[in-house]
């Protein structure tokens, strides 16, 4: 065990696969000789080459096309977003053919490519900045999406997804690169599709990923302090959805609360919401409570934007509110 | 027979050079017939099989057998034809929606490209894809696609893979005039550009993108080749018409892509004889443009050409024709025969 | 009343709007001398010029975000996509751009901007051309999405479009344009954000919109028959979603099944039924239905695109499952 | 004080002649002064105006009191200022995030673009738009766009109303070299050509986009104006070091944009004395190339040639230094005095 921050998680992932298989390249803007806009790729330029490190012109579209393209013809690339706000730019791409073509191929052609991204608000960028598309990205059919909260799922996750035969959206809190937590120097990965219950509780349930789990686990203690036993499950993987997990948890507590750090409105969570109480009617004594970030766009200002963000009281609010907890 | 290639002002050095009139380029070099460099009844018969399918596709969409949007590639066989004869079979090939000419070049099964088209299990894709979304991984046909201009970015990726691996594979794309005014076109020839990929952009400039002729919906006129100058790509202009100036041009181009020159583009003038798609009542233009470009048919004038200089006779086209008649014939039995695919069906090949 | 095709209501609005605000201009391919790939600008440029009728290149970015600087500079253009689907590659600027200028500016500047776009798969266009991309922008805060299911909604919900000072997205379904109804001859506008109960009932509330509504019609015949009573509602508006005509419904049934023609994950009954279950909970006798198309890309294949589409089987099961009508 | 302009070879014909060298172009004709035709002063001042705010940016962020991206204008003010002395009230100006020089040069409050980087109420955007999102629509300021090249269809959208009003006002859009990449600036330019639209892009090639040089990420070198023949654009390339030749350069421009000529294209050469954003620690380049640079600084050379030349004296440009440094100092204060927008404030100007 060796505690690191969520940004070296990320690295090791990387240069593990860089340096074990040939196949690996990474893209992206400024990933080469800037080290990458948030460092995850700092020194790789040097110890890889240019071959293997590509620094790519502000063309979304063009190196994103082309990692499907070098993905098509069996390699493994690595693709990197500045932010996540900037894959707009690149939607038909990853949408429409990424994602499809396989299915439109009858199966010919697989596209095993990570598409990493900066995703979220949290540091002043306003509202071009701050978005956080996963959530969309989790619905397309043909990729799976995945989001880490901590330094172990993030190596355990990358590890994954650049393993798997698809193409895969590793969305990156942005705040959280700096995130402190421990990994074991032995070898893991963590399976894409399940999720991980964080904390053991009877009571109630709450459901988060990501940057969201910040605010979950707060309230997660401030229950404990009040003797209230929360089951916290850190979803990990946004698409698939562990249902199961959520259903089982749900069984056990038959109360729960889902956290979508993004904005509320067609978020991960209104989609696990609907689902969850239809599947889960029978062990449920109330409604699924479901809380976000506010239905604006985001604010550059700082009172503004952490008004706008979703934050533990929202969640101890939805707590008292459905169960009177 | 003569053969055309133009080049690009700012290139000239670095393109397709012209050929001379007359007996030039590979027409000069040896006559028709197995083993001979230059198959001329091959293309000929690869530039009939395409209208022939095409018109038997548009046949069968009347009937409502094929459905869908269709696009034929009728007008412009000798481009496809032409370029594809240069290839390797560990080349790629990227298509648009207009894609069947291309997979019938690239040699794929008629019988199953007719199926999809049908959206029958024996098809290419199983049914799934349809005729806008022609695959054959096996062939290095990697689609068929039908996001305007989407496509040249999979063709730069392809290219990457095969730099990647040190081969002296290449990749071909083929892209419609229409297709430059989307951004990711102007992305792409940059991308390929900075990195030298060992792509070859064959834009089809048949004069329209849909309703639009390209003079409504762009500046600086018909020809794109001469703003490749923009990103150093040699870039030379072809008759679309004429099999074997395409042939020739391309296999000029081909040959520098392999030797590492980096990127090269091929913009060959030509025509769609019928509609944009089968919806298309062409009320945008003119029958008499049609008319002058239909009398360089080169599915016509081809092989009357071979026959008056003596590389086939009139027999060996007529018996082509026959074959090629009874092939495409059976293709739409095939087709009609072939079982629909299972209700399931739709939840498979969505991941791997 | 007169009896028109949806093609002719949306004609009729659009034509009205040239005819009486000279603000008003459309943009978009091939609407101009081609008449329209749905042939709904048939005879426009003939009538207005191409001044007010412009072609444009296949530059979705650059034609939508050109319709961004006239509606900023208080011009109310009319921007065509010639499918939804296309709207990806303008993602950007319709998200980024149109969605968020008002907020980033204070308020500074509006964009009153209508964005049509035909919706929706059916005629076997394969994956990348039968997307329903309404159902994500109708989550996007700063813009309205409307969708009409026949020609009387077609044309009032065309008008409030056009007066609105927002950009809405006028999502066409295009298996519809033919689809046949009456329309009053005087002057109506419909509001944006208002749904319409379409069938009064009192044993179940059906909730759907656009294509959707014919086999949440025709499983509401079948129930009919079967002696169950059930009130139809159609959304009209899927931005602002009015959530309290279907709560007031609910009131009065208990019970609902909400029907995405789209594809269930992520759509817009996505989020209604998490909301719906909170808000509703009280008066629910079950859980909130959800049916939608499969979850798998567009298959081109007639029969394979019938199984993936939601249809009237499709309402009538989540009926029996969820409260045994 | 020569001012420099260089044209397109594909278009010289049409685009800004060459001044000539010495006492050339605006800066012979007059003196300094109110009233003159060239206010140099004034020039001087904005550009002033421009580097001290940035330098107040630059210690304020330090101070954690600005927040989010900031990316300063040091070193381009000279193309600013140069370019949008040209302009009318009526004309619109958009620009990219790098927008604060824009911003002064058109005149925007001092104290509420002050106050927006702060985030307060107080702000252009009331403190939701922040640095990166500068807009005073009253005075045609269109923003400060985050998006790469995401402005540029703005721009021309802006244009499309004047030219659809008949108005003979124009926009002017700033970018940067890194935009040219996107393919929506590929899409506007054709767009903005086709139609002729009257507007005015302004490229500040300042050598980098974030840590990347030109040359790393495009063919064709570091010049882009030549590319504009592509859409028959015609396309000037000046010193964007110097002032003087910006604004002959745009005059020109926009004489013939009201003239109705269509889009024109200046391309400035200039460079950002700084880092990308307050977070870039210029790994990616040397120092030197930085000096060499800093050695035109034009907030230096400007004045000094001024002087030099006697078209002011060292008091007046003391005395516009000291009331500057005074204004800037006092928007820190107003800004830091101004209240935090009410937090009942994220619900307002969603919709209207
Ligand atoms: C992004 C996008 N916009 C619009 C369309 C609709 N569309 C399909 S084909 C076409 C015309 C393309 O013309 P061109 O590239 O010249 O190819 P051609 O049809 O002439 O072969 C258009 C506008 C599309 N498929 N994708
Ligand atoms: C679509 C998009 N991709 C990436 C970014 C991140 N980014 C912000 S500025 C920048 C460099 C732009 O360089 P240039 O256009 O030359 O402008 P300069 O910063 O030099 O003024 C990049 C890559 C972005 N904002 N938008
Ligand atoms: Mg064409
Ligand atoms: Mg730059």
């Amino acid at each position: 065990m060796t505690e690191i921050v969520l940004r070296e998680a990320l690295k090791r992932g990387l240069e593990e696969a860089l340096e074990n298989d040939p196949k690996v390249f990474m893209m992206g803007e400024d990933i080469g000789e800037y080290g990458g806009a948030y460092a995850v790729t700092d020194g790789f330029l040097k110890k890889f080459g240019p071959d293997r490190i590509k620094d790519t012109p502000i063309s979304e579209q063009a190196f994103l096309g082309a990692g499907i393209g070098a993905a098509a013809a069996g390699l493994r690339p690595i693709v990197e977003f500045m932010s996540i706000s900037f894959t707009l730019v690149a939607f038909d791409q990853i949408v429409n053919m990424a994602a499809n073509l396989r299915y439109m191929s009858g199966g010919q052609i697989s596209v095993p490519m990570v598409i990493r991204a900066p995703t979220g608000a949290g540091v002043q960028l306003g509202a071009t900045h701050s978005q956080s598309f996963e959530t969309w990205l989790a619905e397309v059919p043909g990729m799976k999406v995945v989001c880490p909260s901590n330094p172990y799922d993030a190596l355990g996750l990358m590890r994954s997804a650049i393993k798997d035969n698809n193409p895969v959206l590793v969305a990156e809190p942005a705040l959280l690169y700096g995130a402190k937590g421990e990994v074991p120097d032995e070898y893991y990965e963590i399976e894409i599709g399940k999720a991980d219950v964080t904390r053991e509780g009877s009571d109630i349930t709450l459901v988060s990923y990501g940057y969201g789990m910040r605010p979950t686990n707060d309230a997660a203690d401030v229950l404990a302090a009040r003797g209230v036993s929360a089951e916290v499950i850190d979803l990990r993987s946004l698409s698939p959805v562990d249902m199961e997990a959520i259903v089982n948890s749900v069984k056990k507590t038959n109360r729960v609360v889902v956290v979508d750090n993004a904005r509320r409105k067609g978020g991960v969570m209104a989609e696990i919401a609907a689902d969850l109480q239809e599947q889960a009617s029978e062990w449920l004594d109330g409604p699924v409570k479901r809380v976000g970030s506010v239905d604006v766009p985001w604010p550059y200002n700082r009172g503004l934007e952490r008004e706008v963000l979703v934050d533990k009281d929202n969640v101890l609010t939805a707590v008292t509110e459905g169960y009177g907890l | 027979m003569a053969s055309s290639t133009k080049s690009s002002s700012k290139t000239s050095s670095k393109s397709a050079k012209s050929s001379k009139n007359g007996k030039s380029g590979a027409a000069g070099q040896d006559d028709s017939g197995v083993g001979a460099k230059t198959d001329y009844l091959e293309l000929f018969r690869q530039m009939y099989l395409i209208r022939q399918f095409e018109i038997a596709c548009g046949e069968n969409y009347s009937k409502g057998l094929i459905r869908g949007f269709l696009h034929l590639y009728i007008g412009q066989e000798a481009t496809g034809v032409g370029a594809i004869s240069t290839l390797r079979d560990d080349d790629y090939i990227v298509s648009a929606y207009r894609d069947h000419g291309h997979a019938l070049a690239r040699g794929l099964d008629v019988n199953r490209s007719m199926a999809e088209l049908f959206g029958r299990a024996t098809g290419t894709s199983k049914g799934k894809g349809g005729s806008m979304h022609l695959f054959d991984a096996a062939k290095g046909f990697m689609g068929g696609h039908a996001i305007v201009a989407g496509q040249l970015p999979l063709a730069a990726g392809l290219a990457l893979a095969q730099q990647y691996e040190k081969t002296d594979a290449l990749t071909i794309c083929f892209f419609g005039d229409g297709s430059t005014n989307q951004g990711v076109y102007h992305e792409t020839m940059n991308l390929a550009a900075v990195w030298k990929l060992p792509v070859l952009f064959f834009l089809e400039n048949n004069m329209y993108g849909m309703g639009s002729s390209i003079e409504r919906v762009r500046a600086g006129g018909i020809d794109f080749y001469p703003g490749m100058a923009t990103y150093g790509i040699p870039a030379a202009e072809v008759d679309g018409m004429d099999v074997l100036a395409v042939k020739e041009a391309t296999e000029l181009a081909v040959e520098r892509i392999r030797n590492g020159e980096g990127p090269q583009f091929i913009e060959a003038k030509t025509f769609r004889f019928v509609g944009h798609s089968l919806a298309d009542g062409q009320k945008y233009r003119g029958q008499e443009e049609v008319k002058e470009w239909e009398e360089r048919d080169p599915v016509i004038t081809f092989p009357a050409q071979l026959i008056e200089r003596g590389l086939a006779t009139a027999d060996q086209v007529n018996e082509i024709k026959a074959t090629v008649d009874e092939q495409v014939a059976k293709s739409v039995e095939f087709a009609e025969q072939s079982p629909e695919p299972e209700l399931s069906e739709i939840h498979n090949d969505v991941l791997a």
